[in-house]
C-alpha cells in the first residue's frame, strides 16, 4: 500500500506562536483520511503548506514517494494537489465558469474562450455529480453550490488529491449528504481526499483513517473502523467529553414572542416570510429548523429591526415591536447571536473590550452624560471574559486577532449578560469545535432554565433535536409544523423540512 | 531592544530622516551643497522670532485641516473636500466679520462659529448623499470644491464687496490678530488662531476617543452592518462625520480668513490648505496628536523653503520633493518595522 | 542657480549693516516679491525680475548682492517674504501684482524705516510707491488694431477673473474697437481662471466658430489655450483669418505656426521700465513715496507690440500711432472701468 | 446661430476637454480594477504633461513631425516608470494606498518644477513649436451631420483615447489578463491559491494607470496647454479620479463619465453665447458641470459597488 502524500515532521511557526511541531501525515492512494483537532490546532496551517500558501521550517513533504518543495499553489496543482478552502476561495462577481477556469483559461486568439470552458464545466459536473449552473454569478447561488464549484475547479486542474478543509461547516444537512456522495464517487474515480472537520459522526461515517493533532503537534493515527467518537474526542481534546447536553424538561410559561402574518421581502423585493405565525414562550427553546433560503434569515431580520416587516406583527411580552429599530428592539429585551459575527457580531477592528459593550455603551455606567468610561468598559469586559472563557491575550487586543470560537463565546457572553427576554441565537455553533459547541450548549440551557425564552435557528439537526423543547420547521417562508424532539426522527425532520411528509428527502 | 512604543515613534522620524536624506542627494546631485540648504531651511523656518511665529501662523490651518481629513478618514469616509469647506468658511468668517457690529466677545466668537457652520454645511451635503443614496463622497466632494472656489468668487465680488476683487478688511472686534504675539515675534502675523486650532485637536481626540458618540462614529466607520445590528443610526453618523469634519475645515478657513488676512479675495485657483491637509492627516496617522506634529513639520518646511532660493539657490520645489518622500517612507512604515524588526533580531 | 549663492547672500547682509541705516549710492539694495506667478512667469513678474536686473547692471549690483527676488508659493508667503527681505535690510521692496497690496500695507506699516513699491495696486503709506499701469491705454490701442484687422467684425475679449484690473483691460479694448467702428461687435468672457488653458481654448473655439476673427486675452495661463486653438484653426487652414492678441509683453514666440505668426501684437506693460525707474529714482533720493506713480503710453511703460510686421499693415501702424497721439495729449480720455466704457460707447 | 452649429461648438470642446480625462480615467480602473486605489492620478498626469513637453521641445529636430506621437510615448514610458514607485509602496511596502498616491501627487510636481527650473533656468517651458493639431477624418468628415459633428476638426489623440477605452473594456472584460486582474482585486487570496502571482498583478495594473495617465497628461499638454509649468495640471487628475468611481470601475463607464464632464464643461462655456442663458450670472454657468455632476450621480447613477479588496495590500495567509 503506497503512500501518494507524505508530510513527515513538519514545522511551521508563525511570529510568537509555533503552528506545526513536528507533524506527520501519511495519506494512502485512495482513502479519505479524515484531519482533527481543536479551534487552532493547525490543521488549516498544515493543509497551506501541503499546498504550498506557506513554506514549512522544517520536515519533507513526498508525494507519491518522490520528495517536493511546494513554494507555491501553481506547484501545488502540478503535483494534483488540490484544496477546498474552510473560507471559500471564490470571486463573488464572477460566474461559476469564471471561477473555475481563473489561472488556466482555455483560450482562443488570446480572449477567455468562454463557451468551451462552460462545455468543460457541464463534462466535469456529469462526470462527478456535482450539480452548478456554469453561468450564474457566485452571489446569486447557495453555499452548496459555492462548494460543488470549489470542488470542480479542484478537479478541472487535474487533482488527484483533494484536501477539504472543514467543508461540512457551512452546509445543510442535505448538502452534507449530497458531499458525502460526491467524496464517494471521486474516491471510485480514483482520487485521495484529506478530510478536516470537527463532526466525529462525519469521520465515522466515511473515513478510513484519522490522525488527530493537538496545539500544534501531533497526537497519532488510528483507523476509523478500530475507534468510536468517544476516544477520537478524548484524543482530540485530552481529556473525557460527553456529548448529548444533559437538561432537564422544559417549564415553559407566558408567551414571550408572539408573531402573527408575518411577511417580509428580501433586498430583491421577492416575499421570503409569508403568512408566518410562531410563538416561543418563556422557559423554552423552540428550535428553528430548514433548508437554508426558506427565510430564516429574513425572519430574524424583521424580529430584530434590521429588515423591514412588510404586514403582519411581531409582539414581545405583549407589546408590538414591529418595525422599531434594532436599538428599540435590543432595548425591548432582544439578545441576539448573528449568523455571520464577522459582518454583524463584532467591530473586529475594536479591541475585544469594546465590543463588549456595543449595544450598551451609552447606558451607565459604560458612559454619562455621553462621556464613555473606559474603566467600568473593561471591567465589564474582563469579567465576561472570565466567566465565557474567552481566550485572549488580554481585553485590549483586537476582536479580529480572536479564533472564531473566541469570538463566537465573547458575543454569547455579551448578548446573555444584558439579561434579555428573548435570546435569538442563530448557529451559535458554526465551525466551533466540540469543547466551544459543549460550552456553549450549556450556557443556552442555563439561560432556558432562568426562564429565558430561546430562538434557536441551526442547520444542524444534530443541535435542533438535542437542544429543542420544541422544533417548529420552516419551509418556503412559512412554519410548515411544529414538532416534539422527542415525537420526532431526524428522518422524518429532514422530509418535513424539504416540504414534504410523503416524499423521499432529496426530491427537491 | 525597541519595544513596539518605541518602534511607533521612531518610525515617523526615521521617515523624516529618509526623507531629508532623499533631498541632501538630489542637492547633491545638482550640485548644491545640502548643508547650505538645509541651513537655509532652518533659518527661515526659525532663524529669529519673526520667522517662528510665521511659521506657526502657517501650522494653524494646516493642523485644523489636517483633523478635518483625520476625522473623515477614522469614521471610514474619504474628505477630499476640505478645500473647498476651507474656502467656504474663510468666506463665512470675513463676511460676519464685515457685516455685524457688535463687541468683540460677541462678534469674534459668532464670525468663528459662522467658519464652521459654512464649513459643515459644504460637508453636509456629500455626507447625506452618501447616506441616502450611497454616492461615493469622493466624486461629490471633489465637485463642491470647485463650486466653493466659484460661489466664493462671485459672492466676494458681487455681495459681500461691491465689485472690488476682495472684501474690506474686518474690523478688530472680529480680528483672531494679536498685538501681543505680534510684537512678541516682530510683527509676525501669529494669531490667536493656533489656540483654536490645539483646541480642535484636543475636541477630535475627546469626540472620538472619550465619547459615545465618537464610540459610534468610529464603529460605522469600522463596520457598518455590525453597527446597524447594534443599534446605531448608521446614516445619521454618516452625515455627522462629514459636518464635523467639515466644521474643522471651516475653522481653518476662518484661521485665513480673520487671523492671517482679515478679508477674503476673489482666487485664481484653490488655497492648497485643504489638499495639504490630507498630506497632514495621513502623516499624523489620522491621530490628533499625530495631526499636530504633522503639521508642524510640514508648517516648517513649507514656511522654510521660502528662504532657500534666496540664500542657497535652492528651488523651493525640493521641500515638496522632500515632503513627498517622507510621505511614502510614512505609509511605507512594514519596510521600516521590518528593517528594525531584523536589526533586534540580530542584536540579540 | 548657484551653490554658493549662500555664501555670498550671507556676506552681503552681514555687512552692510555695520555702515549704518539710510543707505545711498553704493549701499543701496532692492528686492522684490513675486505673487504666486513666480519669478518666470513671462509676464509681470518676469518683467519685474528683468527691469531689477538691468537696473542692478546699470549699478554694478548682481543677485544677492545689492538685487534679489524672494518667490511667494501662495498668498500666505507674502508677508514673510516682504519681512525677510525688510530683515536683510533691503532699502527698497516691490510687492509685484495687486495680490500684494494687503501685505505690502502692512509690513510697511510695521517697517517705517523701509520704502517699499506695490506694483498694479494703490497702497497710500508715506513709505509706499504706488505703481499702476494705464493698461486701458494700451489694451485701447490693441482695440483699434482689432478693429482694423477684423473682416467679420466681430471681436472678442478672454479674460481670467472677473476683476478690476482685468475689467480694466476690457473697457480699454471696447473702447478702442468702437472709436473705429462702433458697429464691430466685442464679444467678452471670462474663464473664471488664470490657470484653466482647456477653459481658454473651449472658450476662444466658440469664439472663433461664431465668426470672431481676432480675440485679445487677459488671462495668464488660461491664454495658452488660446493660442493653442489660434494656431490649430491656422494650421489646418493656412488662409484663415485667426488671430490673438497678447498681453503684458510681447507674444510674440507663443503665436509662431509653421512660417507665419496668429499674434496680431501684444499689449505690453513695461513693468520693468517703471520698476528701474523707480528704483534709480530712489536710490538718486528722490522715493516717490506715498505718490502714485502711473506709467503710460507716454513713458513708454505701455506699448503695442509690432513684432509681427506682416499682420501689422502700415494702416494700422499708422492708426495706432494716430491714437496714441490723441491719447498723449489728452484729446481721447480713455475708460478704465466698465461703467465707464459703457458711458463712452453710448457717447459714440 | 443654428442648432447644428451650437451642437458642433459644443461637441468640438467636449471632446478634447474629455481626451486626457478618458485615457486617465481608463488607466485608473486598471488600477483600481486590481485593488490598488491611485489617489496619485494627478501626480502622474503631472508628470507625463512635463515629460511630454521637455521631450517635445528637445528633439523637435530628429523627429520632425512626428515629435507629438513620439513625446506622448515617450511620457508614457516615463510615467508607467514613475508610478512603480506607487507599486512599491503599496504592493510590496504595503502602504496604505491613499497615501501613497498623495506622496506620488507631491512628488511628480515638486520633481517635474525643480527639473524645469535646473533645465530651462526658469519657472515654466517654452511653448512647444509642434503640438497635435486638429484635422479632418477623410470620407468620415464628408457625412452629413455626422461629419461635421464627430469628424471634422478633431483630435487623432481624441480617437485614440476612445478606441483604447474599447481596447480597455476589451482586455478586462476578454482576455485571461484582465480576467485575472479582476479577480486580484476581488479576492486575491482566490487568485492566489488558483496559482495567480497577485502582487506582479498590481504592479502590471499599477503600470498601466502609469502609463495611462502618461498618456492622458501629455495629451493635455500638446493640445491644450503646449508647455508646462505649476499650473499645466490642476485637478485633471482627480477629474479623472471622479469619472473612474462615476464610470463603476469600468472602462466605458470611465469614458462616458469623462465626456460628460467634458460636456458638462463645454455646455456651460457655449451657454453664455446662447441667447436664452446670456443673462444668467457667469458664476451659475460656471459652477454647472460640477452641479450636473452631483445632480447626475445623485439622480441616476447611485450607489456603485468598488472592487471588493480595494485599498487593502495582500499579505498572504492573512484572512
Ligand atoms: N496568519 C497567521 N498568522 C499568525 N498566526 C497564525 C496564522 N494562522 C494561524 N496562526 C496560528 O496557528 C495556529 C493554528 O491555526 P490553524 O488555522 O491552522 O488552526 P486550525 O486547526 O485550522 O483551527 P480551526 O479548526 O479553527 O480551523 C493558530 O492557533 C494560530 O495561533
Ligand atoms: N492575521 C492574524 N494575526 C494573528 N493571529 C491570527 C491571524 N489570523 C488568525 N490568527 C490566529 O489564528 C487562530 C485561528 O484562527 P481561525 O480564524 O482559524 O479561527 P477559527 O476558530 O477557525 O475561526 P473560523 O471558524 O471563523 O475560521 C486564532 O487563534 C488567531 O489568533
Ligand atoms: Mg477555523
Ligand atoms: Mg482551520
Amino acid at each position: 500500500m503506497s503512500y501518494v502524500i507524505e508530510m513527515l515532521n513538519i514545522r511551521k511557526e508563525f511570529p510568537g506562536i509555533v503552528a506545526n511541531d513536528n507533524i506527520t501525515l501519511q495519506v494512502k492512494q485512495g482513502e479519505i483520511h479524515a484531519l482533527l483537532g481543536e479551534n487552532g490546532a493547525g490543521k488549516s496551517t498544515l493543509m497551506n503548506v501541503l499546498f504550498g500558501l506557506y513554506q514549512p521550517e522544517k520536515g519533507e513533504i513526498k508525494v507519491r514517494g518522490e520528495s517536493v518543495k511546494i513554494t507555491d499553489p501553481n506547484v501545488a496543482n502540478r503535483l494534483g494537489i488540490g484544496m477546498v478552502h474552510q473560507h471559500f476561495m471564490l470571486v463573488d462577481t464572477f460566474t461559476v465558469t469564471e471561477n473555475i477556469i481563473l489561472g488556466s483559461e482555455p483560450r482562443k486568439k488570446g480572449t477567455v474562450d468562454i463557451k468551451k470552458a462552460e462545455k468543460e464545466v457541464e463534462r466535469l459536473s456529469q462526470l462527478y455529480g456535482l450539480r452548478v449552473d456554469p453561468k450564474a454569478k457566485i452571489r446569486d447561488i447557495s453555499v452548496g453550490m459555492q462548494q460543488r464549484v470549489e470542488i470542480l475547479k479542484t478537479l478541472y486542474r487535474g487533482a488527484e488529491i483533494l484536501i477539504f478543509d472543514e467543508p461540512t461547516a457551512v452546509l445543510t444537512p442535505q448538502e452534507i449528504k449530497e458531499l458525502i456522495e460526491i467524496m464517494r464517487v471521486l474516491i471510485r474515480e480514483g482520487k485521495s481526499i484529506i478530510l478536516i472537520t470537527h463532526k466525529l459522526k462525519e469521520i465515522m461515517q466515511v473515513c478510513d483513517r484519522c490522525t488527530v493533532i493537538r496545539k500544534g503537534e501531533g497526537i497519532g493515527t488510528v483507523n476509523v473502523p478500530d475507534t468510536n467518537p468517544n476516544e477520537l474526542a478524548s484524543l482530540m481534546v485530552g481529556r473525557e467529553v460527553t456529548f448529548s447536553t444533559e437538561k432537564q424538561p422544559a417549564q415553559p410559561k407566558e408567551v414571550t414572542l408572539a408573531i402573527q402574518d408575518l411577511n417580509v421581502k428580501d433586498a430583491r423585493h421577492v416575499d421570503m416570510v409569508k403568512g408566518l405565525n410562531l410563538k416561543v414562550n418563556a422557559g423554552e427553546i423552540v428550535g428553528l429548523a430548514g433548508v437554508d433560503g426558506n427565510g430564516q434569515s429574513e425572519l430574524i431580520e424583521a424580529i430584530t429591526g434590521l429588515r423591514k416587516v412588510d404586514s403582519g406583527e411581531v409582539m414581545l411580552n405583549g407589546k408590538s415591536i414591529t418595525n422599531l429599530t434594532p436599538r428599540k428592539v435590543t432595548e425591548a429585551g432582544i439578545s441576539h447571536i448573528p449568523q455571520d459575527r464577522h459582518r454583524f457580531g463584532l467591530v473586529l477592528d475594536f479591541p475585544i473590550g469594546e465590543n463588549m459593550v456595543l449595544q450598551t455603551y451609552h447606558h451607565e455606567p459604560f458612559s454619562k452624560k455621553g462621556v464613555l468610561r473606559y474603566k467600568e468598559i473593561y471591567n465589564k469586559a474582563k469579567a465576561l471574559i472570565e466567566e465565557y472563557d474567552v481566550r485572549t491575550p488580554s481585553v485590549y487586543t483586537k476582536a479580529r486577532a480572536l479564533s472564531g470560537g473566541n469570538q463566537q463565546k465573547a458575543i454569547i457572553g455579551r448578548e446573555v449578560d444584558r439579561s434579555p427576554d428573548l435570546i435569538i441565537a442563530a448557529q451559535p455553533t458554526r465551525g466551533l469545535d466540540v469543547g466551544a459547541i459543549e460550552f456553549i450548549h450549556k450556557k443556552l440551557i442555563e439561560e432556558r432554565d432562568k426562564g429565558r425564552a430561546v430562538l434557536l435557528l441551526s442547520f444542524e439537526l444534530d443541535e435542533i433535536m438535542n437542544l429543542s423543547d420544541r422544533i417548529a420547521v420552516m419551509f418556503g417562508g412559512s412554519i410548515v409544523a411544529e414538532v416534539k424532539p422527542e415525537d420526532t426522527t431526524e428522518q422524518e425532520l429532514g422530509l418535513l423540512m424539504a416540504g414534504s411528509k410523503q416524499q423521499k428527502a432529496g426530491g427537491q | 531592544m525597541f519595544s513596539n512604543r518605541l518602534v511607533n515613534i521612531l518610525i515617523p522620524l526615521i521617515s523624516v530622516f529618509l526623507g531629508l536624506l532623499v533631498g541632501a542627494f538630489i542637492m547633491l546631485g545638482f550640485g548644491y551643497n545640502p548643508l547650505t540648504g538645509y541651513l537655509s531651511l532652518w533659518e527661515g523656518a526659525f532663524g529669529d522670532s519673526y520667522f517662528f511665529g510665521e511659521t506657526l501662523r502657517q501650522v494653524t490651518p494646516y493642523i485644523l485641516s489636517g483633523l478635518a481629513v483625520a476625522f473623515a478618514f477614522r469614521t471610514g469616509l474619504f474628505n477630499i473636500g476640505v478645500e473647498g469647506q476651507v474656502i467656504m468658511g474663510w468666506l463665512a468668517s470675513v463676511w460676519v466679520g464685515l457685516a455685524i457690529d457688535a463687541p468683540m466677545i460677541i462678534h469674534l466668537p459668532l464670525a468663528i462659529l459662522a467658519a464652521a457652520l459654512a464649513g459643515a454645511a459644504w460637508g453636509f451635503l456629500p455626507g447625506l448623499l452618501k447616506a441616502k443614496l450611497g454616492v461615493h463622497e469622493v466624486i461629490v466632494t471633489i465637485m463642491m470644491n470647485y463650486i466653493a472656489l466659484y460661489t466664493s468668487n462671485a459672492l466676494v465680488r458681487n455681495v459681500i464687496s461691491d465689485g472690488q476683487d476682495r472684501t474690506e478688511r474686518i474690523p478688530e472686534t472680529a480680528s483672531l490678530t494679536s498685538e501681543w504675539l505680534a510684537a512678541l515675534t516682530q510683527y509676525s502675523r501669529l494669531h490667536y488662531g493656533l489656540l483654536i486650532a490645539l483646541f480642535a485637536a484636543a475636541i477630535m481626540w475627546f469626540i472620538l476617543n472619550q465619547t459615545t458618540r465618537g464610540y459610534e462614529l468610529r464603529s460605522v466607520g469600522f463596520n457598518q452592518d455590525a453597527s446597524r445590528y447594534a443599534g446605531m443610526n448608521v446614516g445619521r453618523n454618516i452625515i455627522l462625520s462629514m459636518v464635523i469634519s467639515g466644521a474643522f475645515a471651516g475653522l481653518a478657513g476662518a484661521m485665513e480668513g480673520i487671523g492671517t488676512f482679515g478679508y477674503q479675495s476673489v482666487k485664481g485657483g484653490f488655497t492648497n490648505i485643504g489638499f495639504d491637509g490630507i498630506a497632514v492627516a495621513l502623516l499624523g496617522g489620522n491621530a490628533a496628536v499625530g495631526v499636530v506634529l504633522a503639521a508642524i513639520l510640514f508648517g516648517t518646511l513649507k514656511v522654510g523653503a521660502l528662504n532657500m532660493p534666496t540664500s542657497a539657490g535652492v528651488p523651493t520645489e525640493l521641500v515638496d520633493i522632500v515632503i513627498a518622500m517622507i510621505i511614502f517612507f510614512v505609509a511605507s512604515s512594514y519596510m521600516i518595522r521590518w528593517f528594525l524588526l531584523k536589526m533586534k533580531k540580530e542584536g540579540k | 542657480g548657484s551653490s554658493d549663492g549662500g555664501s555670498e547672500e550671507a556676506e552681503g547682509n552681514g555687512n552692510d549693516n555695520s555702515n549704518g541705516e539710510e543707505a545711498a549710492g553704493d549701499d543701496f539694495s532692492v528686492a522684490m516679491v513675486t505673487d504666486v506667478g513666480g519669478i518666470d512667469d513671462k509676464s509681470f513678474n518676469q518683467s519685474a525680475w528683468e527691469g531689477l536686473k538691468a537696473f542692478g547692471e546699470e549699478n554694478g549690483m548682481e543677485k544677492g548682492q545689492g538685487i534679489d527676488y524672494a518667490q511667494s508659493a501662495s498668498d500666505a508667503d507674502y508677508n514673510t517674504n516682504l519681512n525677510r527681505l525688510v530683515r536683510s535690510d533691503y532699502n527698497l521692496i516691490y510687492g509685484i501684482g495687486f495680490l500684494l497690496a494687503p501685505a505690502i500695507e502692512e509690513v510697511a506699516d510695521q517697517n517705517p524705516d523701509t520704502n517699499f513699491g506695490i506694483v498694479d495696486s494703490v497702497v497710500e503709506k508715506d513709505n509706499v510707491a504706488s505703481i499702476v499701469f494705464k493698461e486701458h491705454q494700451g489694451s485701447f490701442l490693441v482695440g483699434v488694431a482689432a478693429a482694423m484687422k477684423t473682416e467679420s467684425d466681430k471681436v472678442g475679449f478672454i479674460g481670467g477673473v472677473d476683476s478690476d484690473l482685468i475689467n480694466k483691460f476690457e473697457a480699454g479694448f471696447r473702447a478702442g474697437v468702437k472709436s473705429v467702428n462702433k458697429d464691430i461687435e466685442v464679444k467678452v468672457q471670462y474663464a473664471g481662471a488664470f490657470d484653466a488653458p482647456d477653459d481658454g481654448k473651449a472658450i476662444a473655439s466658440n469664439m472663433y466658430s461664431q465668426g470672431i476673427d481676432v480675440i485679445y486675452h487677459a488671462s495668464g495661463g488660461t491664454g495658452n489655450g488660446v493660442f493653442a486653438q489660434a494656431k490649430d484653426l491656422k494650421q489646418n487652414d493656412a488662409d484663415r483669418n485667426v488671430w490673438v492678441i497678447g498681453v503684458d509683453r510681447d507674444q510674440h514666440e507663443e503665436g509662431q505656426i509653421n512660417d507665419t505668426n496668429v499674434t496680431l501684437t501684444s499689449m505690453v506693460k513695461r513693468v520693468d521700465v517703471a520698476v528701474q525707474d523707480v528704483s534709480t529714482n530712489a536710490m538718486n533720493g528722490e522715493f516717490p513715496g506715498g505718490e502714485v506713480v502711473e506709467y503710460g503710453l507716454e513713458d513708454d511703460a505701455i506699448s503695442v507690440a509690432t513684432t509681427n510686421e506682416e499682420a501689422m499693415t502700415d494702416d494700422i501702424k499708422t492708426a495706432v500711432e494716430d491714437w496714441k497721439e490723441k491719447i498723449v495729449n489728452g484729446e481721447v480720455e480713455v475708460p478704465s472701468t466698465i461703467d465707464e466704457v459703457k458711458e463712452f460707447e453710448d457717447s459714440l | 446661430m443654428g442648432f447644428l452649429d451650437i451642437l458642433q461648438s459644443i461637441i468640438g470642446p467636449a471632446i478634447f476637454f474629455s481626451a486626457p480625462l478618458i485615457l486617465t480615467a481608463i488607466g485608473g480602473v486598471f488600477s483600481e480594477r486590481s485593488g490598488v486605489v491611485n489617489i496619485g492620478l494627478e501626480g502622474l498626469m503631472v508628470m507625463g504633461a512635463f515629460v511630454g513637453i521637455v521631450f517635445n521641445l528637445t528633439f523637435i529636430d530628429t523627429f520632425g513631425s512626428w515629435t507629438p506621437w513620439v513625446s506622448i510615448f515617450v511620457a508614457m514610458i516615463i510615467s508607467a516608470i514613475f508610478s512603480i514607485i506607487h507599486a512599491i509602496a503599496s504592493v510590496t511596502f504595503r502602504a496604505d494606498q491613499v497615501v501613497s498616491g498623495v506622496a506620488i501627487n507631491f512628488l511628480a510636481l515638486g520633481l517635474g518644477l525643480f527639473l524645469t527650473k535646473q533645465w530651462y533656468d526658469k519657472g515654466q517651458t517654452d511653448m512647444v513649436s509642434r503640438p497635435f493639431y486638429t484635422t479632418d477624418v477623410p470620407l468620415l468628415s464628408d457625412i452629413p451631420i455626422i461629419g461635421p459633428l464627430f469628424f471634422s476638426g478633431m483630435y487623432l489623440t481624441s480617437y485614440v483615447a476612445i478606441a483604447l477605452a474599447f481596447v480597455g473594456w476589451y482586455v478586462l472584460y476578454k482576455t485571461p489578463f484582465g480576467l485575472r486582474l479582476r479577480s486580484v482585486g476581488e479576492h486575491p487570496m482566490a487568485a492566489d491559491t488558483n496559482g495567480i502571482n497577485v502582487s506582479r498583478m498590481r504592479y502590471v495594473a499599477v503600470m498601466i494607470s502609469g502609463a495611462m495617465a502618461g498618456l492622458g497628461g501629455s495629451v493635455f499638454a500638446l493640445t491644450i496647454a503646449l508647455n508646462f509649468s505649476h499650473s499645466t495640471i490642476v485637478g485633471q487628475g482627480f477629474m479623472s479620479l471622479a469619472a473612474v468611481i462615476f464610470g463603476k470601475w469600468h472602462p466605458l463607464g470611465a469614458m462616458g463619465a469623462a465626456l460628460f464632464f467634458g460636456f458638462a464643461q463645454s455646455l456651460s462655456i457655449i451657454s453664455s453665447g446662447v441667447p436664452l442663458l446670456q443673462d444668467v450670472p457667469q458664476v451659475f454657468l460656471l459652477i454647472a458641470p460640477y452641479v450636473l455632476t452631483i445632480l447626475a450621480l445623485a439622480g441616476v447613477i447611485g450607489r456603485a459597488e468598488a472592487p471588493k479588496a480595494i485599498g487593502t495590500p495582500y499579505i498572504k495567509g492573512s484572512r
